[in-house]
């Protein structure tokens, strides 16, 4: 055979697309401002914009977390109940430190709603991984069963927070630095955090590959029941940094608190450009699917055409249309 | 100038809600309509995350000179309730009381207690103080809870015993599996009580199945319509009703809106009795066109 | 065995022995080496000594059992009985990055890797660069580039590994391979899927893996590459170890013969010397966007076609698109009639199959047994009702193993549980069972062993002696030369000249696929 | 060509294989029935049993359409709604049909059931495949649009069958047919003939192709896109079935008929052995699945172990060990 003295031409490669694929959750928000805009001009009020994504904090933290489990070929449906119950747990030990330790019971309790964040994560990721049962159902379980122990924690009632705590502890929801709200520079600070950790670790690396294709990945030496064990312990901290920022907000936890939650979660981060499949995930993207999300819902109050009864509708037929407006961009 | 009245109450998502919203929505086209200087907006939320943030929503946009909450639940909606109130606003508080009672201009509210203790000593009464009784109950919230532990409180000082009580999420589809699951499980059952009529219609469909004779009565609580019917009907099973009238949102906000139109003073605290209904008063009490 | 014994070689005893001569270190060896699967017995008691600095082609028939036998070495399976030792250690690997920290790496037949990740990041994975903790992409793209390019391949780094074509993958795979130092190297069928020009710069860096003291366990169905390279050959059949033999003292057809156990014919068929000018099927005007434009060829009956062309030449989407497996646009004319092509089922209808280069992605459901996989593109030719007949599937499924002569220990089996080479036969089974009118075989004999190359050929001639017509897209120059009657050269896209008869020759063809067409050449496609 | 050296055995495909994977979920059925009978005799009573495969029956049925669903690659999260908006419209044009035809409405409402779930199913296929959504996503989204139809058909009351109907149709639900309740003997010929269709048809091969590998099947001639419409439409059918079932128990639709089948009927296909992923579908081990889950509850009834608030935790404790034992028994 001939030797062949030609050098191949360099093949263009991908970047150009991947930042593409990226940019759709942006342009489907850009879409939703606008329509927003049109409805109801106060949509783009400064006010209302800072209220909604402030909102969408609670379920953007989690996401974010998702984002790790869903990419590493994972699921959570848990995290709801688990938000529920690390509130629970949260708040009953705040208010338990209250009398001996005044203040500082704040940042006790949040420490002990991050182990426990941790333990519930663990604890998803054992069974899913080591236990080998499909995640839907796993996950599915524990959301039963943190819903469960909400639920027998708050005697089928209410855990309210300490009134003396209340004041104390309400800046974080509600207090802003440099104008932006609390909220807002966590959920900021956790995607960056995430984003680090999915595109410049090692472990980021790794849950990309369990997620792509869990062969190759164990045949690389990655040890799949590491990694995917790992994004469980994340999705769970995430769910207690945002069981932290949620108790000011509402004050107390009740049997009904974050439910449905894993749904609006999962559609989060479906939006934000993250396959359920696995493989790569798209942290930023989350945090748009989750700001989408909340605006649709803001647009329903603020907009007078739908019945009330509809209402539900009406989001489902928005939805459909954001991920079709996101796949167009592609 | 028009006067905004916002009114917050949970999306109709089973059967007394819906009754809410339908009347809360013929309130809001009757005022709207009759009262030109005054604009009545109802929005619904399906959890009590969403309340607060339509409450929210409702008060970045404009000024709000009067807001109708019917809360989903007392503690996670009295912060942003209090903002409202703290922003000028005239609150009406609906059903279920805010942890702080001084944000409330006005109460209007039934009386969930009443609602299990009527029943109980009606119970009581016809039973002689004894026998054996199933309780259903329904999503783990304030109302659920107020409702059995008015119940518990009058049985505990008779000689009743209630078997056994479970969740059926004021599901009619649920009742009916729970009250089949029930009546295998106990040989002997007394009387039934659903603290929610939606839940009584599955009970009594499975009580009517099963055959089962001994039951002497399967009794509900809300006022449905069709409860009621079987109350003016003389049904021996179900032959009263307690009413938690989903209409006390009509009420208050009729009672909201007087203090615009009529500058009538109107705070304070209306509380709704929860009498009994039995077939003499029944008809009171029967709305056939309420979708509840 | 008494045909081993018949060639006639002074050294043709086990390597083991032969201890007196200048001693290489021993890198590793595996003594009665055994797998089983279940009750069947895929290997029993191979043992095998590999020397630093010697490379030792490994070779048999189809299903004899090198895969296997290279996976227990590697550590992406165990052996049943037999060890395997390092020096002066017995070695277990339990894992396949255990058998690489130890010194050993596996290029596997069949690609591993994960496509919807990079090309650096599969490069890289499991063992990525940091800097101070922060995964360093800059320098691992950097690096990719480099020992991609020593490969001669020139993908983008940051292409994802799930579009970039499938020569392009294994040479990510024997990229990833070399990226560290190893004491053993072990290549399963690396050429198959490459192009002269991507084997020759390959055989070249085996060859300097040599130098270096590395050694290397080759396995290629092209007994032309294991002559130049070897320097031992060890010959398995049907799961038995036939021999060590030293390379040089042997000619191909003796490998062959000693694979086979038996004396091979020629392997190649007789040629149409009057092909019929009544064209099958004529296509003008093809464009698949980013790939080909305006491609056009006519294919007479009982004629086979060949296309060549280096790797990324575009071929194979040129046919995809033609057959709507991918966006294009072409004119079709099947035996006279337009037809209009929108998906494979238009395509398979028409009469028209086409056999997909890439079995493990697109062309076999490696879960699912023979019998679907067989009928799954005939599914309505086979059940004419609504109801599937099992019975016949059976049936087909016995005759298909017989012509194809799929080598399987029982009918039991997944379609991934086959070798590769018994794979290939299982998809080209697979599409002739559509009866189709023209056959498009991309890489006809990719991992088939010469035996059943053969066969595979005489069956294509066969095909086409019924006034059939039949294409070839094929990396393999003596492959092409020796079964077509007229070869298409492709180049960036375009059709770059034809060769026919005599002039087809490889420095034509190889002329014809990397330089401008001269003007004697630029026939488009048309014979005259 | 030359001769096999070792001939084959050619023993006849797959029963026996498909059989040991298949008996997973049965074994997790007895193991379960077995537990039940410890904890109160009561349980293997025949009431109680008849009860429960009874009411087993709707999620049985819809799971088995969601068979055809997963098994093909997709998901469908809206069947619960979808159940609810066509037990309302049929209950609507039974209540409107009967004035002039009385008894003969019935089968002329269970008729439009059919259709309507056929147009169902086809609307989400349609989503799914033609607009290549994300099923997650697409079905959530017309899950909320189910479920607002619905609430708005009912004003967010209840729609009732005309008391005339109800005691002609009642026997649908009530009634038996050699000592089975009715609604059995319809969830075994619905399981029959979708193992045929499933097992013994060119579609059901096709489904198990698409789901197994897409690109396999388009490159076999296989259409991906009809091949998962059909799926959905199949669905629709089946949710039509269970919707024809129910109208006679409770002879009403609300805006809670339903609420969270869909999980319900997903876990059941899991538990049944058919994977999320896609690929081959176990019918009847759905069908076993959906008699777990129902006995599961049952048994927290039955049972005087379990607090009131813990029932939802125990159940997911027991579904986790359900799969387990699934698991094992492979
Ligand atoms: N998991 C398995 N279960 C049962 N049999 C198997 C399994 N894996 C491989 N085999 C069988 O082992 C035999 C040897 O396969 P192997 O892949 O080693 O062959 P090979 O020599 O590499 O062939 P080729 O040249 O076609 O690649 C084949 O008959 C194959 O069907
Ligand atoms: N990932 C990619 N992105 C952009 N262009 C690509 C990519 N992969 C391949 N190409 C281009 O596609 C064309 C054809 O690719 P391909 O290698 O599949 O052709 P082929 O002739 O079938 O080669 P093979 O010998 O592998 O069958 C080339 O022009 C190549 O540059
Ligand atoms: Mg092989
Ligand atoms: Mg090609």
């Amino acid at each position: 055979m001939s030797a062949i003295t030609e050098t191949p031409t360099l093949r263009p490669g991908r970047e150009l697309n991947l930042n593409w694929a990226d940019l759709g959750p942006f342009l489907a928000l850009g879409a939703l401002l606008a329509i927003g805009f049109v409805v109801n001009p106060d949509f783009l009020s400064a006010t209302n914009l800072s209220n909604v994504i402030t909102r969408s904090a609670f379920i953007a933290i989690i996401a974010v977390g998702a984002t790790f489990v869903i990419s590493s070929g994972g699921l959570d449906l848990s995290v709801g109940s688990m938000a529920a119950f690390i509130t629970g747990v949260t708040i009953m030990f705040m208010n338990r430190l209250a009398p001996d330790f005044a203040g500082l019971s704040i940042p006790m309790g949040m420490a002990i709603a991050v182990a426990v964040g941790v333990l519930c994560g663990l604890a998803n990721g054992l069974i899913v991984t080591v236990g080998k049962i499909e995640p839907f159902i796993a996950t599915l379980g524990t959301m039963g069963i943190f819903r469960a122990l909400i639920t027998y924690m708050s005697d089928g009632g209410t855990i309210p927070i300490d009134r003396a705590l209340r004041d104390i502890y309400r800046p974080v929801y509600f207090g802003t630095f440099a104008g932006i709200p609390y909220p807002i520079l966590i959920s900021l600070l956790v995607a960056a955090i995430a984003s680090f950790i999915l595109y410049k670790t090692k472990y980021g690396r790794k849950c990309a590959a369990v997620g792509a294709n869990a062969d190759v990945a164990r045949y690389s030496g990655i040890s799949v029941v590491k990694t995917r064990t790992i994004a469980y312990v994340i999705q769970g901290v995430c769910v207690a940094i945002a069981a932290i920022c949620y108790v000011p907000r509402l004050g107390a936890a009740t049997p009904t608190t974050g439910l449905l939650w894993e749904l609006q979660v999962i559609t989060a981060v479906v939006i934000g450009g993250t396959a359920l499949r696995g493989g790569k995930g798209h942290v930023w993207g989350t945090v748009a699917g989750a700001v989408i999300l909340e605006l649709i819902a803001n647009l329903m109050v603020l907009s007078d055409y739908v019945s009330e009864y509809l209402v539900a509708g009406v989001q489902g037929v928005i939805i459909i249309i954001a991920m079709l407006i996101q796949r167009l961009s592609k | 100038d028009k006067k905004v009245i916002a009114v917050s109450i949970p999306a109709a998502d089973h059967g007394w809600t819906a009754g809410v919203v339908y009347h809360a929505q013929a309130a809001a086209k009757e005022i709207n309509a009759a009262f030109p200087g005054v604009e009545v907006i109802v929005k619904t939320s399906p959890s009590a995350t969403a309340q607060v943030s339509a409450i929210e929503d409702l008060s970045a946009g404009r000024k709000l000179d009067a807001l109708v909450i019917l809360p989903h639940s007392s503690e996670e909606l009295t912060t942003p309730v209090k903002a409202v109130k703290d922003a000028g606003a005239f609150v009406t508080v609906v059903d279920r009381g805010l942890s702080d009672p001084s944000i409330q201009d006005l109460y209007v509210a039934g009386d969930n207690i009443a609602v299990g203790a009527t029943t109980a000593k009606f119970l009581v009464d016809k039973l002689g103080g004894k026998g054996n009784l199933v309780v259903l109950r329904g999503i783990p919230t304030v109302i659920d809870d107020e409702r059995i532990k008015g119940f518990q409180d009058v049985i505990a000082k008779s000689d009743m015993k209630i078997l056994d009580i479970q969740y059926a999420n004021w599901n009619s589809d649920e009742a009916f599996k729970l009250m089949q699951d029930y009546l295998a499980k106990y040989p002997h059952i007394d009387a039934v009580w659903a603290n929610d009529d939606d839940m009584l219609l599955g009970v009594l469909e499975a009580v009517k199945v099963s055959g089962r004779k001994e039951i002497k009565f399967a009794l509900g609580g809300n006022g449905m319509k069709e409860i009621v019917k079987k109350v003016i009907d003389g049904d021996a099973v179900t032959p009263i009703e307690t009413p938690y009238p989903p209409s006390m949102i009509k009420t208050a906000i009729y009672l909201t809106a007087a203090q615009f139109v009529g500058q009538a003073p109107v705070r304070g605290t209306v509380k709704l009795d929860a009498p009994l209904i039995t077939q003499a008063n029944a008809r009171e009490y029967y709305f056939p066109d309420s979708p509840f | 065995m008494s045909l081993a014994s018949s060639i006639k070689m002074e050294n043709a005893t086990s390597v083991a022995e032969n201890a007196e001569a200048a001693l290489p270190a021993l890198v590793m060896r595996a003594e009665n080496v055994s797998k089983r699967y279940g009750p069947v017995t895929v290997l029993s008691e191979i043992s095998l000594d590999i020397l630093a600095g010697e490379i030792h082609a490994v070779i048999g028939e189809n299903g004899a059992g090198k895969s296997t036998f290279m996976r227990l070495l590697s550590g992406y399976a165990e052996p049943s009985e037999g060890t395997l030792s390092m020096g002066e250690r017995l070695v277990k690997f339990a894992r396949p990055n255990e058998a690489q920290d130890a010194g050993v790496v596996l290029v596997h037949q069949e690609i591993l890797l994960a496509d919807g990740l990079t090309v650096a990041e599969n490069l890289f994975l499991g063992r990525e660069l940091t800097r101070r903790g922060i995964v360093d992409d800059r320098t691992m793209r950097r690096m990719a580039t480099e020992k991609l390019a020593e490969l001669g391949c020139s993908v983008s780094p940051n292409a994802l590994v799930g579009t970039i074509a499938l020569a392009d993958r294994q040479l990510v795979q024997i990229a990833r391979a070399l990226l560290d130092d190893h004491k053993l190297v072990i290549f399963d069928e690396p050429t198959a899927v490459l192009t002269g020009d991507e084997v020759e710069r390959l055989l070249n860096i085996i060859l300097k893996l040599k130098r270096h003291g590395i050694a290397v366990l080759y396995i290629s169905h092209r007994l032309d590459e294991v002559q130049r390279l070897a320097d031992k050959v060890t010959v398995l059949r049907d799961g038995r170890m036939i021999g060590t033999y030293p390379g040089r003292s042997l000619t191909q057809a003796d490998m062959a013969n000693l694979m086979v156990g038996r004396e091979l014919a020629t392997l190649y068929p007789a040629k149409n010397t009057t092909p019929s000018s009544e064209p099958m099927l004529s296509v003008r005007n093809a464009c698949v966007p980013g790939y080909v434009s305006d491609v056009s060829f006519t294919v007479h009956k009982g004629e086979i076609l060949g296309f060549a062309g280096m790797i990324g030449a575009g071929r194979t989407e040129l046919f995809e698109g033609i057959l709507g497996l991918r966006p294009g646009t072409a004119i079709v004319e099947l035996d006279g009639r337009p037809i209009t092509i929108h998906s494979a089922r238009q395509a398979i209808d028409a009469g028209i199959g086409y056999l997909t280069e890439d079995r493990k992605g697109k062309g076999l459901l490696l879960q699912e047994q023979l019998g679907p996989n067989l009928t799954l593109s005939s599914l309505s030719r086979f059940h004419p009702g609504v109801y599937m007949r099992g019975r016949k599937e059976t049936a087909a499924l016995a005759v298909a193993v017989e012509n194809y002569d799929i080598r399987l220990k029982n009918l039991r089996l997944t379609a991934g549980q086959l070798s590769g080479g018994n794979q290939q036969k299982l998809l080209l089974a697979k599409v002739l069972l559509t009866d189709p009118s023209v056959v498009i075989i991309d890489e006809p004999t990719r991992g088939i062993d010469i035996a059943n190359k053969a066969q595979i050929y005489a069956f294509v001639r066969s095909i086409v002696a019924k006034g059939k017509a039949c294409i070839v897209i094929s990396s393999e120059m003596q492959e092409l030369i020796g079964i077509c009657d007229r070869i298409l050269v492709m180049r960036e896209g375009r059709i770059n000249g034809e060769v026919a008869g005599a002039e087809m020759t490889e420095t034509n063809i190889a002329l014809l696929a990397t330089s401008r067409a001269e003007p004697g050449h630029a026939s488009q496609g048309e014979r005259a």
